[in-house]
């Protein structure tokens, strides 16, 4: 053992330090005290410090969460299990949910990317599906710093490691740049998996006398202290020290452990299931029990561990990845452990259901523990924290850029292109399997990825959505405009918006500033999907995401799921403009506002004005447009978001390998990113087509130009800004392997 | 330079081995590690100088201290 | 119905797919286990993509020691189609069914990407179907794709245009002598259907079911 | 065990990380190659015996002739 977080065998006289060096607060180990009546065992205080932590307990959000609309008919599961799960027909669910391992990420980048991957996946197949997609939502600092090259290479590196080993295809992803980032990077991953109706199982622990099996990798001293100590604490010079508790990822041993749990549930040989991930054995025997409203008894020398001389506090919060928690009835326990063998992956039977309501742990032989169930979940400390606007935002608002004359247009869009953080993203997504099951239908490089529900007619269609400097300027706006830019991402191609998962990414909770974002945050999340009638199903949160007292942007993740009941063949693609087609943009008439927009972050190296806040009748109206537009056969649609309108074209032109010519009136109406709009590209026999269905739906549409041509021309009146469509497909092509290079 | 890994970090390649060992029947086999070593060909005479660039070479890019550790060894 | 044995070792991934794709082509696929399998009444076996072992040590060098491989070897023997996709073709190789070995990709990384091929040789019982010189367009999906002929002469039937992991004699597929025995990098499964971006990869699964019928 | 690339097999691993080390400057840098050792612990007192073996697991398993080379120690 080598930090001193777990350094579990104090000196004399450092026993009552040991709570803070688990990282509960004195008013903490007080209220544990007082439950109990009693001082806590070293075991005991070892569960209630990981089972406590920001990270298991939600203890700051958990307030604010309840305000998110989470409700549906088609809703099967909503928060509160390890995946939402809702119907998409034919008898089929989809469960899907997002996690984050910033902090694992930062200290070493490949296997903390890798377990974040294993630790969602898990997520996915405790519920009874298969999980068949995943997607990343990443940021980093800027490139140009070889740390930040470091950690962007090793986490893409371990995502596909993981990922592509273990058999889950890795469908699409979102990256983003800032400073705010550069010691503490984001990684979240969103996994997707289906199941039929009858397959779902619950994370419950069934009746006593039901059997508790430990199914998988050994337990070593991994992760140890893991959710407190690296979740839910900011980061600081020590944090390398912090290193040696570091959880290596086995995709090997996790695929097994797919298969062996798919098969239990196919042979409906498990009660309910739960992952160790966060708070590992801890968090596996408590929350099910206190769901279940019983207790349980455990006997951790029935563990089977990769390292001797493991002690009860070691045990219990071990991060070993690739375990699971089965609850059996007592008579199948043979039959699990059979289907365990057969997979090779190992299983021993490590407790039983009880009606104490009392988890009631033994090592050697003598009990560790003995605590109520829900002392460690439900009754975990709730905070109202203090919140306050921060002071700055008013100046924040003001702090416009006054333009004396038009910037130059060509050059903007280039330097927008040569972006990593707008560029092509295929250096990330080639090292990705995203083929795998035969599924994707439209892949990673489009607005959303559209994969098939194999033995239907159907389809699922996947996003994520961020945009740090919109929800910095404007945390309420921000967070509205990234549910609707999710939903119009995935009409795009063709998909009603079905459920949304949020991974709410903040820096410290105790500032008022911060929790104030967060907030607004979940208002903003929260009006949006009224609006559209969408539920949130699942999401995380993860709180101090700060380095020496720098919080990061406010970073929400939308994460989306949309369903199309007839997949549409040939889908719209970016690359299917051709020559004389014509194009039109589709959506809200905004004055153009440059607040927030990339195109004043890139040129002008500004962040600052306050973003256009959504518009609940538009946005509606741009989402059904699209998607019946997508229904009737438009070859190419494209929202415009970060980059605006400029960007939107030049990258419909570079993916069909054909120029355009667009007439403009104001500069600022290219660039700006407004919400609810999209370009549109059909051939010119189409028109009627367009005009009836933007009429029909009540959503202004403009025909802007037409395709065409071996450069990308922007017209006004006469006046035209051109970009060589050669050069642009260089400068985009090369954004990202162009700022790789050492 | 000789790299080897941290003892407390999980070895998921070691113990899938060791098992193909055994079910091949050699039983005897307790434990199977996996070491690296880098070979670097130094156009430098110095030796001192060439072991100081070699250890800065492995903070700085062939060793994760994260999860190895390392020896270096100069041949003149 | 001719009927195929697609190998599941733990590990694989890619045996839905396969099967999938030999079944859209009226073939009687079936997923067999690696340890428990005699495949005497196959007319011919798959061993499909995926990290059969993890790919530890090295890939296919613990899966060549599973049981079915004994009845692989026999169906060889025999003169049966015995097909390698992607990882299979490495776990051939590990066999000794097939000559060459595998390294890292040129540029270490893993590579899924759509690739271009010729066919270099249609004396195989993949490309028996083929004019040589007629291009194919199918899903590379590798780390370790990187193909090393070793001493022995290897009998290249499929070309990359564009040799992007820097395999000897630019190998994209490689047949034993008598050509019954053939191991492909790209995956044919994930080219069996025009929504996927190309069917190319039928018109080998087609020669290869040819074969075995 | 020591085991070792031929010399005759493209090694894209120290191809990959030569060009890294020069782009951070490590000019003197001629050649980069990576070897793998594998340590056994073996039952068995023998130490004739557990050569044999282990030699029987390189040929076996352990190593791939097409690509390495390998040689065995044994320590008591
Ligand atoms: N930001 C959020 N929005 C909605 N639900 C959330 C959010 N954060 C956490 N939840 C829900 O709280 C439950 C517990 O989360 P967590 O403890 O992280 O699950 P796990 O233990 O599986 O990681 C999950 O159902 C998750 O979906
Ligand atoms: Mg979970």
């Amino acid at each position: 053992m080598r930090t001193e977080e777990v350094d579990l065998e104090p000196d004399e006289g450092e026993v009552l330090t040991l709570h803070a060096r688990l990282g509960l607060s004195d008013d903490e180990y007080r209220q544990i005290i007082d439950g109990l009546g009693r001082e806590p065992s070293r075991s005991e205080l070892a569960m209630y410090s990981v089972m406590w932590s920001e990270h298991c307990s939600y203890k700051s959000s958990r307030v604010h969460l309840s305000r998110f609309p989470t409700e549906a008919p088609w809703v099967v599961v909503g928060p509160g299990e390890n995946a939402g799960v809702v119907d998409v027909g034919e008898g089929w669910l989809a469960a899907l949910r997002i996690e984050s391992h910033n902090h694992p990420s930062f200290v070493e980048p490949h296997q903390g990317a890798a377990t974040g991957v294993g630790g969602i996946i898990r997520d996915i197949f405790t519920m009874g599906a298969r999980p068949i997609a995943l997607w990343d939502s990443l940021r980093f600092g800027p490139l140009d710093q070889p740390r930040n090259r470091y950690l962007f290479a090793g986490v893409v590196g371990g995502i596909a490691a993981y990922g592509n080993a273990v058999g889950v295809p890795t469908v699409g992803g979102e990256l983003a740049f800032a400073e705010h980032y550069s010691d503490n990077p984001l990684v979240n991953v969103m996994c997707l998996g289906v199941l039929r109706a009858e397959d779902l199982v619950l994370a419950t622990s069934g009746p006593p006398g039901t059997i508790a099996v430990l199914l998988g990798a050994p337990t070593g001293r991994d992760g140890i202290g893991g959710a407190s100590v690296l979740a839910s604490a900011s980061f600081d010079e020590t944090s390398l020290e912090k290193r040696p508790s570091v959880q290596v990822g086995d995709p090997f041993a996790e695929k097994k452990l797919i298969e062996a749990c798919l098969e239990l549930y196919r042979r409906k040989l498990v009660v309910g299931v739960q992952d160790l991930g966060a708070a590992g054995l801890s968090c596996a025997v408590s929350e099910p029990v206190s769901r279940s409203g019983h207790g349980i008894t455990v006997d951790l020398d029935r563990v089977h561990t990769r390292e001797p001389d493991m002690t009860a506090p070691e045990l219990l919060m071990s991060e070993s990845q690739e375990r699971m928690m089965a609850f059996v009835h007592p008579d199948r326990v043979d039959e699990v452990v059979e289907v365990a063998r057969r997979w090779e992956t190992e299983a021993s039977v490590v407790g039983e259901i009880t009606s104490s309501g009392n988890v009631v742990v033994s090592h050697g032989g003598e009990v560790v523990v003995d605590v109520p169930a829900r002392s460690l979940t439900a009754e975990a400390p709730r905070y109202q924290r203090p919140l306050g606007e921060p002071g700055w935002m008013e100046d924040l608002w003001s702090n416009t850029v006054k333009f004396v004359a038009q910037p130059a247009i060509a050059t903007g869009l280039l330097q927008l292109l040569a972006e990593p953080e707008l560029g092509s993203k295929a250096w990330i997504y080639e090292q990705y399997d995203y083929m795998l099951f035969l599924n994707t239908v439209v892949g990673p490089g489009h607005d959303a990825t559209l994969l098939r529900l194999k033995g239907t007619d159907r389809g699922l269609a996947l996003t994520t959505d961020g945009n740090g400097r919109v929800c910095y300027l404007d945390p309420r706006r921000g967070g509205a405009r990234l549910v609707w830019e999710a939903a119009l991402n995935v009409a795009m191609v063709g998909a009603e918006p079905l459920a949304v998962v949020d991974n709410l990414n903040f820096g410290n909770p105790e500032k008022p500033e911060v929790m104030w974002q967060f907030r607004e945050t979940v208002e903003g999340i929260s009006e949006a999907c009224e609006a559209l009638g969408v539920p949130v199903v699942g999401g995380n949160v993860s709180f101090y995401n700060e380095t020496d007292g720098l919080d990061i942007y406010p970073s929400p993740v939308i994460g989306m799921l949309g369903l199309v009941e007839e997949l549409i063949w040939p889908p719209p693609r970016l690359d299917r403009a051709d020559a004389e087609m014509a194009i039109y943009l589709v959506g809200n008439e905004w004055a153009p506002n440059l607040a927030g927009s990339a195109f004043e972050k890139v040129t002008f190296g500004h962040v600052g004005g306050r973003p256009t806040g959504p518009d609940r009748a538009a946005g509606r109206a741009a989402v059904i447009a699209a998607r019946r537009l997508a229904e009737a056969g438009t070859p190419v649609l494209h929202d415009v978001s970060m980059g605006g309108l400029a960007l939107a074209l030049a990258e419909i032109c570079i993916a069909s390998g054909v120029g355009a010519s667009v007439a403009y009136s104001d500069w600022r109406f290219l660039f700006s990113e407004d919400p609810h709009r999209f370009v549109a590209v059909a051939p010119a026999a189409a028109d009627h087509t367009i005009s009836a269905v933007c009429s029909e739906v009540g959503v202004p549409f403009l025909r802007i130009g037409t395709m065409g041509g071996d450069s990308i021309v922007f017209d006004r009146g006469g006046v035209r800004a051109a970009v060589d469509l050669s050069v642009a497909v260089t400068a985009w092509r090369t954004a990202l392997p162009e700022h790789l290079r050492n | 330079m000789a790299i080897t890994r941290r003892p407390e970090i999980a070895d998921p390649e070691g113990a899938t081995v060791k098992k193909a060992l055994t079910d091949l029947g050699y039983n005897e086999v307790r434990t199977v590690r996996f070491d690296r070593s880098i070979i670097l060909d130094l156009e430098e005479n110095d030796a001192t100088r060439a072991r100081d660039r070699a250890v800065e070479m492995c903070n700085r890019l062939l060793v994760n201290p994260v999860l190895e550790e390392y020896t270096v060894e100069v041949e003149t | 119905m001719t009927k195929v044995a697609v190998v599941l070792f733990p590990g694989t991934n890619c045996e839905l797919d396969t099967a999938e794709a030999l079944s859209s082509l009226g073939a009687d696929a079936r997923i067999v286990w690696h340890a428990d399998s005699d495949l005497a009444e196959f007319d011919g076996v798959v061993l499909p993509g995926g990290f059969a072992h993890g790919d530890y040590l090295r890939t296919g060098a613990i899966a060549r020691f599973s049981p079915v491989m004994k009845s692989v070897a026999a169906l060889a023997e025999a003169g049966r189609p015995v097909l390698g996709i992607c990882n299979g073709f490495q776990i051939l190789c590990e066999a000794g069914l097939l000559p060459g070995a595998f390294i890292a990709n040129r540029g270490l990384s893993f590579l899924c990407k759509w690739v271009d091929l010729e066919v270099a040789d249609q004396g195989s019982m993949l490309t028996s179907g083929l004019q040589p010189g007629t291009h194919l367009r199918l899903p590379l999906n590798s780390y370790e794709g990187n193909f090393v002929a070793g001493s022995t002469a290897a009998r290249v039937v499929l070309t990359y245009r564009d040799n992007i992991n820097g395999s000897d004699h630019a190998a994209a597929a490689v047949a034993n002598e008598a050509g019954n025995v053939v191991g492909v990098m790209p995956h044919p499964e994930r080219a069996s259907a025009d929504w996927l971006g190309s069917a190319d990869g039928n018109l080998l699964l087609g020669s290869f079911l040819q074969a075995a019928s």
